[in-house]
């Protein structure tokens, strides 16, 4: 997994990125961070009872969700992707409204716990906390953007410890028998909490199970946001052309706790975490970016700079947002009224609310 | 106005259905050139192809799951579970996911689909192919559950249901699917849910059922009207959850005597919170005990006639209960 | 006698019965060397090494699933689910297979587990680290379900269950593990699963309870008693399934007034079936309603302070309700 | 999948298989088909309500259930499997009592559907409906076996339809992430039920999945009895010298409907099924068994005859037994004092009823 710092030669241009590109999304990336940062501080300080960490996924988040068309393709992330948020739309305040439980909180408006991202307006599809139950989910909506005859494509996010899920197998496996229009993708941080990857399965890679639902599977050095943008590409073009489904895997770690609630010196040495640090996904882009003199340290320290103020600014008015009402917890247990996702509505960012199904008749 | 069975009216209505929506799905075990294992989607592949007639894997959890994700995506499907009793490996995605959805995301997504399953015993089932399931299921806010009884009620809350904006879970008893016939009108109607129905008038108790179970207790209603003269009136609960208590405590306080007939296992099964439900709010207006008909507390009906027969509450058994209680 | 708080009292008894009959095992996640995420076997993989206490893969149908195969060939496990709220996709292992082998098999099989889970809210733990469930395996023949609301029934209760030659469900409320404290007995003993406990003595009302609450209806009990002068008898469940009625019955016919309270969901849940009980049976003891003191009928509670708050049944709701009784 | 008639040359010798231990596996064979062909019969006479029907299998199940040691290894069958049970000590007298529904059916006493097998005694383990759910039963049951150091395998058979549950690939995953002493064997009739296979997966062959879970997978021809019992024998031996699972996919065909409840004409050609009846196991099996010289068409005959004999007997003897009395209905819902498979007990054959586990100590 081991990353050199990269040659001098662009490997950029040839994917269709700009340098432009590159920029912004190294932005997103150091913007996780530094949110990441802030949110284990507030959580210090007794703001934020409940903190999941992005740190160190963050180059696999946003290579992986770049290729993707917003306002069009659909994203359904797991609790630790809030670069994949931040790539779909997703602002810091957002990210801090749903840290404190606010009733702006686009997810949920104060209801889950933080880091359970969804937004309709922006297509991300809501997420629970079990495991994996969102995969089949992505094999649906699939399924229905093929049968709506969209060019839309579908992605879904997991960790290693979601593929020994039942859930993930039926939902591969579902999508490999119509070749429908979604990408696998795992962010195989070598860790389900505490447990091993060597005590999950008995494979290296586990992308080779691909093969098991007949389509492709990758492996891709998850520290790389250059390497995972590009499997991801192809992927993504190979869903839009109609050729199917692709499991892409992609190697990261964690670098913080599995979440505030958890202590990992009990189950990973210190010196794995500090080993793990030197391929730190946004120190290896800072070099590249600068290797290819598209920018260079006092650039990056002026980035550095702006971003924080931004957060900073994004925890204030997100601290000074207004709570949910107490009362509010009975609404939305069933519609109410056609204002609702219902029959006919659809996760598609800019669908307009729900229509009724009283209206029936073609598709769209 | 036509006569119908169950399976027959289910049948039609399904399709009429598809006919006028397109967004409308079927996917499920056996669904496609079978049609079916009770032909419920009979002649549904050759009307409507494949991509609306999906014959899935053997994989009930993402029977659930994947039709989660179309109904997040503008379509309204209808997973099929081939019996109630195999719905258990979709518990989470039915009870983590498509039951709350709306609720966590605020009301920003809705998951509109109707899990259609065969349930219930009498039919040489087993311990496999016999279950109740409502009692799990009308536990669970955010899923509504509705159980018809009649074609007519069938017809009117499967359009109720795909037209819900919300999850539905509409079980179909499979003693029932030929057994009950009834005329079904012609024109479209819809049977609310969250409505129970009077199936029966009368005045000296009053008698709540749903399923099979409802046919046994107007029968035996009827027979102790022309043996004894009682006059029992018997509710329909049609919707286990969200549950009618209106209609149940109104006739419970015009009759005084109330009881509650269930196939499902007694012990913390539906008719418990019916019979909670009656004592609570109308303990004053009673003039008897309040009593349970129900399946014993064992893991299921066996195979063998005697000992199923053994396990399901029956005419006489009904009949015997509601004779004491009217005697009381 | 040493004062304990209930998850070290539940790891202390966990550990005295690994060391002292190796066929039992531990299985789940993160029960090796993070020693559980509520650290209930910390140690236990340094002490009994890694055959003993498997960490398992991310799966929770397979952990009951194995556990299963590893009873029916002479073990003992005892399989962890982190939360209560991710039993769900062991549903069908639990319910169809677990709670079902004895019976399918005429007794020819067995099997000999305690499957510990982690339930209940007011942690902050939002949709889907709150949850009550024992309202759905309350309702499984075959299956007991037991939840100890102190220390020393910990003990009693899990020594019991992982003697019991049948599927223990132990429920073990989160927000006991460090909140309730209280003597436990250094010698062995086993606490009968299947009888309820009087935990306090009163005359005027009886409260059934259990788990967290039952130690908010102790507190709400003691302060009518400290203002208004009313004694109130608080009954302790424990044991869910199978449910002793007499003893609640008993404590009902002396007081004639009852109330239940639980977190679960109100409707259909076990305070239904407990409610429904007392009125079929005791009727005609009691001087005054039926009432039920639960959580609303929401998918679950809200992440937010003052959400959650409003789910969680507390000690003033509950002394409100009481009071109202008493001066019925 | 076609199969032609063997030649000459001697295939079980090297197999270590005498020929009467081929003459005994032909005789379970065709036992099992008589007994289908009878059970049909009574279902058509309307004294048996419900048949699962075996023909078809006769040699994928032989063949896969003859390696195991008898009293010693544990068979975890699905609905299909009469003949593993027949090999397993199941006799034609026990198939009727269940399918009659009767006290005496050693499998659950009436109580279960016909087809719904288990033994303790001959360490065939209950059976349920669920599909699949009987998989990680055997992993359990392989763990436990290796941590009481028992040099025993354990062997679970299902359909093709089974490998799409999430129990299926939970338990395969576990077995291999621990390399347990257990055989999976997949009797692939290209149907569940109605479903074909193009419908459960993408994949040509289903032993392909074996890789993602690290160990080998083998796909034989389940109309050949010895292909079948050479790919099974190596697993077995490969199983109980500790080096892991292995997943057998035999390829057969289901002759008859599903159950007597089915009409597979609606899915099915007559073509298709009369085609593969040329793949006969049976007929195949005594081609083979008469190429070398080991039986002839008179010996052959007399062999069913005889057979014949013997399941009309069982037939007869069933019919007339007891039915379960009714309260009976209310028992073992619960362990009914120390007599009953309670802590201690253990499902292997020979084991004595369980022993309460308040005699603890040392396993044994
Ligand atoms: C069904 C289910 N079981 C258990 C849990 C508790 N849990 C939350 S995260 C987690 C580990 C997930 O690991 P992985 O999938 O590798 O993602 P990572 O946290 O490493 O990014 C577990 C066991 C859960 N949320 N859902
Ligand atoms: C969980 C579950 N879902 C559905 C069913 C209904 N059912 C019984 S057998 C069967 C098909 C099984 O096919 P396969 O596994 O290929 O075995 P085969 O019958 O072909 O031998 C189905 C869908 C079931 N028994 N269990
Ligand atoms: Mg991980
Ligand atoms: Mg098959």
């Amino acid at each position: 997994m081991a990353t050199r710092v990269k040659q001098a030669e662009d490997r950029h241009s040839s994917l269709g990125l700009t340098d432009d590109d590159l920029l912004s999304m190294y932005r997103t990336m150091l913007t996780a961070r530094l949110c990441d940062e802030q949110q284990f501080r507030l959580n210090r300080q007794g703001r934020a009872p409940f903190v999941v960490p992005v740190s160190g996924h963050e180059a696999a988040q946003v290579g992986t969700a770049w290729p993707l068309v917003r306002g069009k393709d659909i994203y359904v992330p797991y609790y630790r992707d809030m670069a994949v948020c931040l790539v779909a739309g997703f602002t810091a305040k957002d990210v801090f409204l749903g840290l404190f439980g606010k009733a702006d909180d686009p997810s949920s408006g104060g209801r889950q716990m933080p880091a359970h991202w969804g937004s309709r307006r922006l297509g991300i599809i809501t997420g629970s906390s079990p495991i994996a139950t969102q995969i089949p989910h992505a094999s649906g909506i699939a399924y229905a953007m093929k049968y709506r005859g969209e060019d839309s494509v579908v992605a879904s996010w997991f960790g290693d410890g979601a593929t020994s899920e039942g859930d993930w197998h039926e939902a591969l496996n579902f999508a490999g028998i119509h070749k429908l229009p979604t990408v696998f993708v795992c962010e195989n941080n070598k860790y389900a909490i505490s447990v091993p990857l060597s005590k999950q399965c008995a494979v290296e890679e586990l992308s080779v199970r691909a093969e098991g639902y007949g389509f492709p599977g990758a492996t891709v050095d998850g520290n790389d946001v250059l390497a995972s943008y590009e499997a991801m590409k192809e992927a993504v073009e190979r869903a839009r052309s109609g050729a199917g489904p692709t499991l892409i895997e992609t190697n990261c770690y964690r670098f913080y706790p599995h979440t505030s609630d958890d202590d990992d010196r009990t189950y990973r040495s210190r010196e794995e975490v500090e080993e793990a640090r030197k391929n730190d996904p946004i120190l290896l882009f800072g070099n590249y970016l600068k290797s290819v003199g598209i920018t260079d340290d006092a650039k990056l320290e002026g980035v550095r700079e702006e971003l924080k103020a931004e957060v900073d600014r994004a925890v204030d008015e997100a601290w000074n947002a207004p709570d949910p009402e107490p009362e509010s917890a009975t609404r939305h247990v069933f519609a109410e009224g056609s204002g609702e996702g219902g029959p006919g509505g659809s996760s598609s960012p800019g669908d307009d609310e729900a229509t009724s199904s009283k209206a029936s008749g073609p598709l769209g | 106005m036509a006569e119908k069975n169950m399976v027959q009216t289910i049948h039609d209505t399904l399709h009429d259905e598809m006919k006028a929506d397109d967004r409308v799905v079927v996917l499920g075990e056996d669904v496609g050139a079978r049609g079916g294992v009770f032909r419920v989607t009979q002649g549904f592949l050759e009307e409507f192809g494949e991509q609306r007639v999906i014959d899935t894997p053997l994989a009930e959890s993402s029977i659930v799951g994947v039709a989660i994700g179309m109904a997040l995506h503008g379509l309204i499907p209808i997973p099929e579970i081939q019996f109630a009793d195999f719905i258990h490996p979709a518990f989470d995605q039915i009870v983590s996911e498509a039951a709350r959805i709306r609720y966590r995301s605020n009301g920003d997504f809705g998951v509109p689909m109707v899990i259609r399953a065969p349930w219930g015993g009498g039919v040489h089932g087993a311990l496999y192919h016999s279950q109740s399931i409502e009692g799990f299921y009308g536990h669970v806010p955010g899923l509504k559950v509705v159980i018809p009884a009649t074609p007519r009620d069938a017809k009117g809350l499967l359009r109720a249901a795909i037209r819900d904006p919300d999850p539905v879970m509409f079980l179909e008893h499979k003693k029932t699917y030929r057994l009950i016939k009834g005329e079904v009108p012609d024109e479209d109607y819809e049977v609310p849910i969250g409505k129970a129905d009077v199936k029966r008038e009368g005045d000296d108790v009053t008698c709540v059922s749903y399923g099979l179970m409802l046919h046994h207790c107007l029968e035996a209603a009827q027979k102790l009207q022309d043996e004894d003269g009682v006059s029992v009136e018997v509710v329909d609960v049609r919707t286990i959850a969200p549950l009618d208590k209106e209609t149940i405590l109104e006739s419970v306080k015009k009759t005084g005597k109330a009881m509650v007939v269930y196939e499902d296992n007694r012990t913390y099964g539906p008719g418990a919170e019916i019979v909670a439900t009656i004592a609570e709010e109308a303990m004053l207006d009673l003039d008897g005990p309040l009593v349970r008909v129900a399946g014993p507390d064992i893991p299921a009906m066996g195979f063998a006639s005697n000992i199923e027969h053994f396990y399901m509450p029956d005419v006489e058994k009904i009949h015997a209960a509601m004779k004491e209680l009217a005697e009381f």
